[in-house]
Parts: structure tokens; C-alpha cells; sequence
């Protein structure tokens, strides 16, 4: 009877196992072997063309202008935010506040900052669909991300290091940028992979903000289009399945990457702590 | 004894005045600390703004019953007919179902990557799960509209395959990811002495887990879940792909439906006017939804501090 | 700096942004490539993001020039908007390449679409039901398709799935042998089938002489007295020779 | 089988690796049945890998290397595929009480729960004479629904005890039960170990002399992973053979 | 300002509390110019507490409030806002080595850095001088440009103190400063309290009565957040006045 209740609670856990990896194997399986046969250095490399036959280019250069901007945009306010919450901001209610505010940032569903960029960016400010209103759109998902990781790196900094510091007579900004932030670079690093991966990712909000313009842009005022959105775009308009896993390969080769890079910063993170 | 002679000797140049420009610097940065901190709310409050504004402007200013699109079951924009009753069954259904099956999994699996798991296969489970956390959604919906809808058309003998069904083995899928990264935290943080006072008693190692470690790390695991009914509420554009998106009340799980999230995405382009102000009324509840899921988390994140 | 004169600044080069419509889109995103490379210094974004959304963002000003594939409805044209027709468009039904329906009538369509024919079976095919997809509520494709069959929205079969996308109603149709669904002309292609209607074949020439009714035009709109010289020119090469041939070669239909 | 009348526990020739760091070093002990037997030594000298041998508890440890064996009963402990039916004969009290987050009732009853027991009549006894065996009982008997984390460090610890007896082992091992507790919950501990031993062995580390002193009936002294004495309490503390014995329990290093 | 001519700090009616919890209690001691001042006092006695109000580390934790006054060279230094010179005077070495993760040089010249001293040669000169000054120069001197982390605890702490002579100090401050260590590094850090005390006056926390006995000049008695007996260190440990000094410097209880 004990034995049986046990094989049977095993067998639950191990039919868990093998549904997350099968659908791991089902899901990044069809996506290759859909997309593989579109896989070439023209396809990579060459402009895009309406009247077919064209490239991704435009949509790779779109997403690296996308991550560039966001995360230039994300990174300074999200560690400052985050400098701010973990060695300024004395518990009160103020810094509840904040924390209730990124942490509902983080909730949001994409979908709605489409729509609220749709019409603060994009109408309002009046930067129309561009890759301007796309990245600050973006910025904004992202920040509570780097925020959550600059905290947790500052978090890790022997609070030794700052006293040894101040009873240097350093103020706290000098020990700030000489010993606090030096040690946590490569926790804040990590949050800024992650943080690419999900811009990478991005289309709802993107789609609403970007829009669609399926062109090499000639600079962040210009519309243009993501190479997820693409994919979005190829499978809803033309019904072209191949090509969104074609480009579907291109994602997941950059997650992996994304994640390998990650890891390996993590791995620094771990040791420079040791 | 030569050096000491010297050590007393000169002073540093410090004097009042350096140290006043640094204060100063000390104020500053400070502030522009505050700042930032500070942009996270701005950023929240025009969010809440802007949608609750346009959502709200049919019912304020145009004499629409904010009561009838709740309650009702009929969306017909171009009739003005708008009722989101439907869809918000469709969400909570999609939602529900979703958890039914990819809380067990989620849990289970990261029950296996912490507890059971020989170290070699946990260095490689981890990863995976990341990368099923780090694939586009679009991805999702990719597979799902060509793989997931002709063989569950198939396999359920239906006349269609998009359906509730589809999408909540998408969603399921989806969710995976974050409840297990959250749970195998929570559980990593059992402390060894519950494993080992247990197995000390003679239970066995899943005994351990299931009676021990799983109930032990009940609030992480509660947050994980949380957090993966958010994903799930507020995914958009897998769903919109399998969802079919028929704006009905579902009777059964073959139904196609519209959940809240693909009502904005599919008609954005094309709503104007009071429809589109309707489709960001749709956010606002939305939104809602997702606040008060918010605030249950933060409860119960504070909550298991204590 | 008014609206839509973001380009007008400087004589030669300078941006038209147009946005709109799907339907429309793919071939106006090619008629741009083909401008370009006579006019280098002008660039054209083509933003395709549905009939009124178009409208509604030459309104705003966010675009200069807007892509509809259907005509403008009253509270769109009271805004002070100028209409150009570039061409026509007929709407194909299509069902999957194993259904063996090829014909209906234009009363079996509205029918199917109101929900009243459910099988497969009433239109002389297989017992089974009959799976009805629709584009979404504001698309342009539609309106005209809805107009033309002779039934309203709110008479739509609540059951049809909904698609937002032409190439996403092929992909279902392409999948799902009980499927049917309406694309522009400019979509079909061997995947699905395309239905005689009234025993009428959908070809541009059965649209241009009238006998294909299931059609509607293309147009592109924009706002009284703010058209840019670079967005004037482009409009007239789309109706240029070379403009309508392009139209014709994605197989929509030439005005001329 | 002629030691085993006397010996419950059987350990010979043990040698125990962490990795390459050797831990013990060729034990050979015989425990003696209803006894209280204290293991004492300086911190890292072993008595805890050792304690730990003795249910397989070092199972756990990855990279853990075990040679010689260990009998109880007559039975090598380290042939059986059956470490449940040994974990259920030998129980362990550790250091830090380490009850779970349930209830007293639900801690207690949790050892013969796992074995089966589901008959409530049949658990609330067993709980009820746990309890009473670690003289607990009175303190808690109206508060046996309430979470067990709520009690002090002591009554964690006798609760942490009746949960081993609820087993009903014939083995008990302790690793340093009071060195987390106040002198007064220490006290009742020991006055418990002495009751327990008529109905079980005992086997307890600890890095008080005076406790060894009051509670063994024999004492083992490791230094470096070695047994180095292992005689009567009472004439290890008098006259201790070794000098670097009895330099540990007069206090001179550790 | 007669006192001033002997004291260097003067504490008056000093009272420290954490939220609603008072640690320390009417504190009244005034700490003599080119002396050591060793405290002690068992554990949570209030030693550290004391300790970091003199060079206002307590500011960083929350919650604290303080009462009464302290006065370095006669000036209150809870009056004025400028912390960053009576750090500067003030000079502080903690009970764990804590140095920053950077090489022995960047270290050492930290402090004369951040006060504005960029001059190569000058630095050089400064952390050369610390170095010899904190007696380690000769064990570092072909390895400043290595990381500090590298080194034994023994050599961290002396760089630790070395890092603190650089900014020129005129009060040391120690807390523990020898716990982390092994005997030798101990009697080599107790070697340079001796001789630093010519130019500096020394603050020194210390669990080890010996220690207390060794180097210091005068002592200071802590319990329970009071200051029980205060007086030179030889008087102190031959003759204490008060009963609860006496049992605690023979050990008779903490
Ligand atoms: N999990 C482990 N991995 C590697 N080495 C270990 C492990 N546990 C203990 N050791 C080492 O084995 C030796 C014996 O440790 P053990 O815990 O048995 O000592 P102990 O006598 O119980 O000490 P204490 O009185 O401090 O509890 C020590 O050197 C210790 O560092
Ligand atoms: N940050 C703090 N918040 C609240 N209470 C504190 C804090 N730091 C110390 N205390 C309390 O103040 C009292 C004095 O602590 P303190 O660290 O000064 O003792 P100590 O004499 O240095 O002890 P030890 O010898 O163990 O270092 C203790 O009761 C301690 O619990
Ligand atoms: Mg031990
Ligand atoms: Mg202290
Ligand atoms: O995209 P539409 O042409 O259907 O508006």
C-alpha cells in the first residue's frame, strides 16, 4: 500500500518532467524543422522586399536600434532606482510606494502598455509610430526587471565594504561609485540580459507603438518593424508559417545566447562574492 | 620608529570647503536617486491614467452603462453593441484551466529539479526551463495555430481545433516556466533540517517531499502561482492566434472564445471612436484584474516574511 | 509646422507616412519600392495596421495619407478627408483543397455567414459542419464583404472564428477541411480553394465587368489641403501607368 | 552473534571519506544495548559524521565514502537496500529542534502516519504516550492543534524526541540535543535520557563533559577522526588512559 | 577646556537607544590623549555600540537615537554636519578584516584619494609610509599591485590598520580587532598598538582580558549597556573596585 501511494507519486513527478521537457523538445523541434529550410546568409543579411524574396535585415536592424534605445533608456533609471531603494531610501512610506509601483509595472500585461503607449507616446507626445515610441514603451516594461536585479546585486555587497568606507570618511556617493557599484556590475549586468531577452521577445506592445513599416529605418523617428513582430506579421497576413519559424530559429539562437552570457556573468557574480 | 616621525607630520589638504562641494554632490545625487525611484510611479500613474481616461470616457461623457458591458454578452462594435461578459468568462476559464494543469506540472517539476534530480540533469532541467521562459510568445502562437489546432481538430474529432482546450494547453505551457522557477526557489529555501528530521523518521525521499518540503514551501509556492495566473491572464499573442476569438459565452471546452486580452489586440487596428475607447474600457478591467492579483501577492509576500 | 508638412520643409527629400488597411497595404508597400528607386531621396513608410485605423491616424495627423479598402463612412468623411481611388478589389471565398464544393449561390453565402446553412451537406458537399471565419469587426475586407453579401454585423453567425489577419483566415482554411473564409484577391493563392459565385469564377475580369459583385475599392485618403508635394507624387504614380501596373500584377484590379 | 547479546551496535574497521578528506579513521566500537553511550571530542573531530553513519543519515551527502561495516543486530546496516525499515529502528534528535510547520499532534503522529498507522484512536494513543514519554505531555495536552513552532527551544526539543519515540525505534541517536537549550529545558532532557534508556539504546554527543558525566553510561572520545578511548564513563572521567584524554576533559585544549 | 589638555574625547550623560531597546546607559568617560583605552565587557555589554557612536557609524542604522554629548578636542561632534571630518579624525578598524576587493595599493590609498590626493609620488609616499607604519610594508612591498583579498587574516588586518593610518587620523578606533586572528598575527597587531599609541590615541574593543592586560593604558568595564568601572589598566586588574568587575576579569562569569 506504501509502496504502491509512493510508485504512484513518483510516477506524477516523472510524468511532470517528461510533459515540461516534451513540450520543450515538441515546441523548439517544429520550429526548427519548419524554419531550417529558410535559413540562408540572404535571408540573414539581405534587404527586404515587398514583392518577396527579401530578407530580414531591416527587422534585425530594427530590433538591435529597439534593444539599444530601451536599454539605454532602462538601465540608468533602473539602477538609479534601484540605488536609491537599497542604500538612500529609509523604510517609510514613500519606498513602499515605489516598491508597489515597480512591482505592478511588473504585472502588467503587454497588451495594455501597447495601448497606453499607443496614445501617451505615439499621440500625445507626438512621436508618431517610431522606433522612439516603441523603445520608450519597452523601457518602461523592462525597468522594474533591472530594477529587481541592480537591488539584489546591491543586496550582495557585504555591507563591510561600505562601513570600511565611510569610516575612511568617504561620503556615500564616493562609496558609492568606488566599492558599492564596482562590486555589483556584474549582478546589474545580468539584468540587463535579461532585460534584452524581453525586448526581444516584446511584440503586443511593440505592434501598438513601433508600428509595422517594413523597411530598413533610417533612424529612431522612423516606424519600423521588430524581427518578432515580423514573425507576428508573416504568419497573420501572408499565412506564412515557414517564415515566422524561419525567423522563430534566429529568436531562439539569441535566447540561448542571451541565457549562456547570463549565466556566465552569474558564475563572476558568485565568485567576485567568494 | 623613523616612519612615525613622518606620519604626524603633514595634514591632508582636506579643509571645510572641499568637504562643503561634496555635501553638495552628496544632496545631488541623492536627489536624482529619488528621481529615477520616482519615475516608476509617474510611469504607473499615466499608465492608470491614460487607459482609465480613454476607458472611462464612453461612460462618463457618452451615457454608456458601465453595468451592460460587464454584464452583457453581446460585442457587435459596428452595432454598438458592447458586452464583455463573454469574454470575461473566457479569460477566467482559459485562466482556471490553464492552472488545473500547469500548477501540478510546474510544481512537480521543480520539485524534481531541486529534490530529485541528480546534479547533472538539474544543470542541464535548468536551463531549459529558461529557455522555455525566454521564447517570444508569438513563437507560442506560431506552434500553436499550426501544430496544436489540426491535431487537437484530430485527436478530439472536433469541426474545428481552436477552442478553449487549445488555448489552455498553450497557456499551460506557458506558465510552466515562471511557477517552476519560482516554486524551485521557494523549495531550495526549505531548510535541510525538515528533509532530514523526516527521513530521519523513515519516510522516504518523496514522502519527504510531498508531505514535508512541498506544504513547507506553501507561500513561495502560492506566489508562483500568482504570478502565473498573471501570465496567463495577460497573455495576448499566442492566444489571439489559437483562440479563434468567436465573442460567445462558452458552453464547453471546444468552444472557440475571446478572452479579454485578444479582444484589444485583434480589433486595435481597426477600432475608432467609441469602439476603440470600448477596447480600452476591455483593458481597463484588465487591468484591474491584475492589480488586485497584485496586491493578493504582496500580501502574501509580506506575510511570509513574517 | 502644420500636420502632414513633416516633410515638407526641404524641397527633394523628406518622409510620407501612409498607414491603413492590410489588404491594401501589400501592394502599395511594393508600389513605395518602386517610387524609391526613382525618387531616392524620398522616403515611404507603409504602416499596416487596418482600414480605420489608417482613417483615424491621417485624422490625427499621425499619417499623412491613409489606406482604407473600403469607402469612408459619414463621420469619417465630416472630418475634412479627400478620397483617392487606386484601385479595385475583389473578395474571394475560400474553403479548404479537399472540399468539394466548388459553388454557391450568393443567397448560400449569406446564409452561411447568418448561421441559418450549418452543414456542409445543404450546399451539396460532406455531412459536416460548416466551420464560418470572419475577419474582425472595422476590417475594411468586412465591411465590403458583409455590403456586397447583404447582411450586418450583428447578423454574423456568432460561432465564426474570428481572424485579424488574411494570411491567418488562409492558414485556418488551409488546416481545417470544414473551414470557409473571405480574402482579397491579393491573398489567394493554390493553398485553398476559391468559390464560383452564382457560377461567376472570381477573376479581375469577372470584377471589372461587373459580374463578380463581391468586390470593393481600394482607396487612399487624406486630409483636405495638407498633402505634401513628396506624398502628391507618389499618390499620382500609384495612378500611373506603372502604378496600376503593379495593382494589376498583385491581382487586384486597375481603375483604368 | 556471541557480542550481539551485549552489543546493539557493531562498528568495525569504519573508515569514512569526505571527497579526499578522510573523516574517520578505522572505528571499531561496540554500543552497548540499553545503554546511554556519550561521544565527545573537540569540534571537527567526527562525533557527528560518526552519529550520522549509524542511520545512514551521510546518504545525503554527495561524495560521501564509506569502508568497513556497521551491524545492528547482527545486520549490516550498509548490505540492505532497506534504509526505511533501518531509519525507522534507529532514530535521530538533532542538534537544533527542526520540527516541521504542523502541529504538535501532526509531528508526532507524522513518523507512524508515513508507516501506515491512519486509525485516529490508534495515533491519538501513540501521540498521547510519545508525548508522556518525553514528559511533555502536561505542557502541551490542551494545545496539540496549534503550530508546534510556537513552543520554546526545550519543549521543541522534547518534542522533537517524542517524535523520534512515536516511532516506537529501539535506537536513538542524539546529536547534541541540549546545546541549543537553557539549563532548566536541559535539566528535563537529561532526567528524560535517563528514563528512556530501560526501553532503548542510546546514543548521544555532546560537547559537555559534565553532561556526559551525568547521562553515559560509557564514554567514547574522538580526536582527528580517531576513536581514541572508549571505556565506562565512570573510569574515563577518573582514569583516563590516555593523556590526550585526559587532557580534554580536564579542559586543557579543545 | 582645562579637561582637554589630558582628554582627547570627552563623553557626558551619553545614552544610546535601538528603537525603544537602550543599549547604552548615562555614559560619563573622557579618553586621554596618546593613551590606550581598552573596553570590555561580555557579549551585548554595549562595547561596539559605545565604540561607533565615537566616529557617528551608528548614523547608517535606523532607528537609533542618542542622548547627552561627545567631544573630540572640545568640539560637540553630534553638533556639527560635517561627519566626513570627524571620520576623517576619527579612524576605524573593524573586528573582521574588510577590505575593499581591489589590489593592496588601491586599498591603502583609498582614503588620501578620496580626500583629493591625486599626486602619483605623493601617494606612493603615503601608502609606503602606512604600510611600514602598520608593520607589514615588508611582507607586501613586491605585491602592492596584487588583490588584497589574497592575503592571510593576519596581514589583512594589518592593512586594514595601515588603510586607516593613511588618512592620517589622530583617533584609532578597534573593534576586536584581533578575534579573527591566529596567536602570531595577534602579537604582531599588539606590537603596533604599542607603538602607534605615540602618535595616536587608541580605542580598542577587546574580549581578551590578556589582551586588555597587555596593551592598554586604561580600561573601561561594560555591563549591561553601563559603564561599571573605569580607570588605569593596572589598578584595574590588580585591585578592581567593584564586585562585578572582579568576578568578571578572573572569569567567574561571560
Ligand atoms: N558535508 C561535509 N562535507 C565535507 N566535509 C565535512 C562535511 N561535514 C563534516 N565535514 C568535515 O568532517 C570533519 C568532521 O566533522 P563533524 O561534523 O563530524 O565534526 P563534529 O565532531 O561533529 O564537530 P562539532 O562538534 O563541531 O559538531 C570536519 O573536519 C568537517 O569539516
Ligand atoms: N543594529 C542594532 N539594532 C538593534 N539592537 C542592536 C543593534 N546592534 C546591537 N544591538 C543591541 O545592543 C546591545 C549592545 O550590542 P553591542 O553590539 O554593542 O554589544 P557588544 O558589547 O559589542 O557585544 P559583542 O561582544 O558580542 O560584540 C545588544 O543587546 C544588541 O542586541
Ligand atoms: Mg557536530
Ligand atoms: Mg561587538
Ligand atoms: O485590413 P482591411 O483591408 O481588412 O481593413
Amino acid at each position: 500500500m506504501r509502496k504502491l501511494k509512493e510508485n504512484i507519486l513518483k510516477l506524477l513527478v516523472y510524468l511532470s518532467v517528461l510533459f515540461t521537457i516534451s513540450t520543450l523538445v515538441l515546441i523548439v523541434g517544429y520550429i526548427f524543422i519548419k524554419g531550417i529550410k529558410g535559413i540562408n546568409l540572404s535571408f540573414l543579411f539581405s534587404d527586404y522586399s515587398a514583392s518577396g524574396d527579401g530578407g530580414i535585415l531591416p527587422m534585425i536592424i530594427t530590433t538591435l536600434y529597439t534593444v539599444a534605445l530601451s536599454i539605454l533608456i532602462a538601465t540608468p533609471i533602473g539602477v538609479l532606482s534601484a540605488i536609491y531603494l537599497q542604500e538612500y531610501a529609509k523604510k517609510g512610506k514613500i519606498v513602499t510606494c515605489i516598491r508597489f509601483a515597480t512591482e505592478s509595472l511588473a504585472g502588467i500585461p503587454s497588451i495594455i502598455y501597447g495601448l497606453f503607449g499607443g496614445i501617451f507616446f505615439v499621440v500625445t507626445l507626438g512621436m508618431k509610430y517610431s522606433i522612439l515610441s516603441g523603445s520608450l514603451t519597452v523601457a518602461i516594461i523592462i525597468l522594474p526587471v533591472i530594477i529587481r536585479t541592480t537591488e539584489e546585486a546591491l543586496k550582495t555587497v557585504p555591507q563591510a565594504y561600505r562601513e570600511a568606507s565611510l569610516a575612511l570618511g568617504s561620503t556615500k556617493f564616493q562609496t558609492l561609485y568606488k566599492v558599492t557599484l564596482p562590486s555589483a556590475i556584474p549582478g546589474i549586468l545580468s539584468g540587463i540580459i535579461l532585460s534584452v531577452g524581453r525586448v526581444i521577445g516584446e511584440s503586443a506592445a511593440i505592434l501598438l507603438t513601433a508600428g509595422t513599416v517594413a523597411q530598413m529605418p533610417g533612424g529612431i523617428f522612423d516606424s519600423a518593424r521588430t524581427l518578432t513582430v515580423h514573425a507576428y506579421l508573416l504568419t497573420k497576413e501572408n499565412g506564412d508559417i515557414q517564415g515566422a519559424a524561419s525567423i522563430g530559429i534566429v529568436l531562439i539562437v539569441i535566447v540561448l545566447l542571451l541565457n549562456t552570457m547570463a549565466r556566465l556573468v552569474a558564475k563572476k557574480l558568485n565568485k567576485a562574492n567568494c | 620608529m623613523l616612519v612615525k616621525s613622518r606620519l604626524v607630520g603633514t595634514k591632508h589638504r582636506d579643509n571645510n570647503n572641499n568637504n562643503k562641494n561634496k555635501y553638495v554632490i552628496e544632496k545631488l545625487a541623492k536627489n536624482i536617486f529619488m528621481i529615477s525611484a520616482f519615475i516608476s510611479v509617474i510611469s504607473l500613474l499615466l499608465i492608470i491614467g491614460f487607459v482609465f481616461y480613454k476607458g472611462l470616457t464612453p461612460f462618463v461623457l457618452k451615457g454608456y452603462s458601465f453595468i451592460d458591458f460587464l454584464a452583457g454578452t453581446e460585442w457587435v462594435p459596428s452595432a454598438d453593441k458592447f458586452g464583455i461578459l463573454s469574454m470575461i468568462t473566457a479569460s477566467i476559464i482559459s485562466t482556471l484551466g490553464a492552472l488545473i494543469i500547469g500548477v501540478p506540472v510546474g510544481i512537480l517539476t521543480a520539485a524534481f529539479i531541486s529534490e530529485i534530480a541528480p546534479k547533472q540533469v538539474a544543470k542541464i532541467m535548468s536551463p531549459a526551463v529558461e529557455l522555455l521562459a525566454g521564447i517570444p510568445s508569438v513563437l507560442y502562437g506560431v506552434f500553436g495555430l499550426s501544430f496544436l489546432v489540426p491535431n487537437i481538430q484530430k485527436i478530439f474529432n472536433l469541426p474545428k481545433g481552436q477552442s478553449l482546450i487549445t488555448i489552455i494547453i498553450v497557456l499551460a505551457i506557458m506558465m510552466l516556466p515562471t511557477i517552476i522557477s519560482v516554486a524551485e526557489t521557494a523549495i531550495r529555501a526549505v531548510p535541510n533540517a525538515y528533509k532530514e528530521g523526516s527521513l530521519a523518521l523513515g519516510a522516504s525521499k518523496i514522502e519527504t517531499i510531498f508531505k514535508v518540503v512541498l506544504p513547507s514551501a506553501k507561500s513561495g509556492i502560492l506566489a508562483a502561482v500568482i504570478l502565473g495566473v498573471g501570465r496567463a491572464l495577460g497573455e495576448t499573442m499566442a492566444v489571439i492566434l489559437v483562440a479563434g476569438n468567436s465573442p460567445i459565452m462558452p458552453t464547453s471546452l471546444t468552444d472557440s472564445v475571446r478572452p479579454l486580452t485578444t479582444n484589444i489586440a485583434i480589433e486595435m487596428g481597426y477600432a475608432f471612436g467609441t469602439h476603440q475607447e470600448m477596447l480600452f474600457t476591455t483593458g481597463v478591467v484588465l487591468f484591474t484584474f491584475i492589480l488586485i492579483l497584485n496586491l493578493v501577492l504582496n500580501k502574501l509576500s509580506s506575510k511570509a516574511v513574517d | 509646422v502644420g500636420c502632414g508638412s513633416n516633410s515638407s520643409d526641404s524641397s527633394n527629400g523628406g518622409k510620407v507616412t501612409v498607414s491603413g488597411s492590410t489588404s491594401v497595404g501589400p501592394v502599395i508597400e511594393i508600389c513605395a519600392e518602386k517610387f524609391k528607386e526613382a525618387n531616392k531621396d524620398i522616403s515611404i513608410e507603409v504602416q499596416q495596421v487596418g482600414s480605420s485605423a489608417g482613417i483615424k491616424n491621417t485624422i490625427e495627423g499621425t499619417s499623412e495619407i491613409g489606406m482604407a479598402s473600403r469607402d469612408l463612412k459619414d463621420e469619417e468623411k465630416k472630418a475634412g478627408l479627400k478620397e483617392t481611388e487606386v484601385a479595385l478589389d475583389g473578395i474571394a471565398l475560400i474553403t479548404n483543397k479537399s472540399n468539394k464544393v466548388k459553388n454557391l449561390t450568393i443567397n448560400q453565402v449569406k446564409d452561411i455567414y447568418k448561421g441559418k446553412i450549418t452543414n456542409w451537406k445543404e450546399v451539396g458537399g460532406k455531412d459536416t459542419p460548416i466551420v464560418v471565419v470572419s475577419r474582425e469587426d472595422g476590417s475594411g475586407t468586412r465591411d465590403g464583404f458583409q455590403e456586397k453579401v447583404g447582411f450586418k454585423s450583428e447578423e454574423l453567425v456568432k460561432e465564426a472564428q474570428i481572424s485579424d489577419g488574411s494570411g491567418n483566415i488562409k492558414t485556418i482554411v488551409e488546416g481545417n477541411e470544414n473551414a470557409m473564409g473571405y480574402i482579397s484577391f491579393g491573398y489567394v493563392d493554390k493553398s485553398v480553394n476559391s468559390l464560383a459565385i452564382d457560377n461567376v469564377e472570381p477573376t479581375a475580369e469577372n470584377v471589372k465587368a461587373g459580374k463578380y459583385v463581391i468586390a470593393r475599392p481600394f482607396i487612399l485618403v487624406n486630409k483636405e489641403g495638407t498633402l505634401s508635394k513628396q506624398g502628391k507624387s507618389f499618390i499620382d504614380f500609384i495612378l500611373s501607368d506603372e502604378g496600376q501596373k503593379i495593382v494589376k500584377s498583385k491581382g487586384f484590379i486597375s481603375i483604368k | 552473534m556471541s557480542q550481539n547479546n551485549k552489543a546493539k551496535l557493531c562498528v568495525s574497521n569504519l573508515d569514512l571519506f569526505y571527497g579526499d578528506n578522510q573523516a574517520l579513521k578505522n572505528i571499531n566500537m561496540n554500543i552497548k544495548r540499553n545503554k546511554v553511550t556519550a561521544l565527545i571530542g573537540p569540534s571537527g573531530c567526527g562525533k557527528s559524521t560518526f552519529l550520522r553513519t549509524l542511520n545512514r543519515m551521510n546518504d545525503l551527502i554527495e561524495n560521501v565514502k564509506i569502508k568497513g561495516q556497521i551491524e545492528v543486530d547482527g545486520e549490516n546496516i550498509y548490505n540492505t537496500e532497506d534504509v526505511i525499515k533501518l531509519r525507522t529502528k534507529v532514530g535521530m534528535v538533532f542538534q537544533k529542534p527542526n520540527l516541521f510547520p504542523m502541529s504538535i499532534y501532526d509531528n508526532v503522529a507524522y513518523g507512524p502516519r508515513t508507516h501506515g498507522t491512519k486509525d485516529k484512536k490508534e495515533l491519538d494513543k501513540i501521540v498521547e504516550e510519545s508525548l508522556k514519554g518525553a514528559a511533555i505531555w502536561e505542557e502541551v495536552k490542551d494545545r496539540l492543534k496549534s503550530s508546534a513552532l510556537g513552543l520554546s527551544g526545550g519543549q521543541q526539543q522534547r518534542i522533537c524526541i517524542a517524535r523520534a519515540i512515536a516511532m516506537k525505534p529501539e535506537v536513538i541517536l542524539m546529536d547534541e540535543p541540549t546545546s541549543a537549550l537553557d539549563p532548566i529545558s536541559t535539566l528535563k532532557v537529561e532526567e528524560l535520557i535517563q528514563e528512556l534508556k530501560d526501553d532503548y539504546t542510546i546514543v548521544i554527543v555532546t560537547h559537555n563533559m559534565q553532561q556526559a558525566a551525568r547521562v553515559s553510561d560509557d564514554t567514547a572520545f574522538f580526536l582527528n577522526g580517531e576513536l581514541v578511548e572508549y571505556k565506562e564513563t565512570k573510569i574515563m572521567f577518573t582514569n583516563p588512559e590516555d593523556k590526550r584524554t585526559e587532557d580534554y576533559i580536564t579542559g586543557r585544549f579543545g
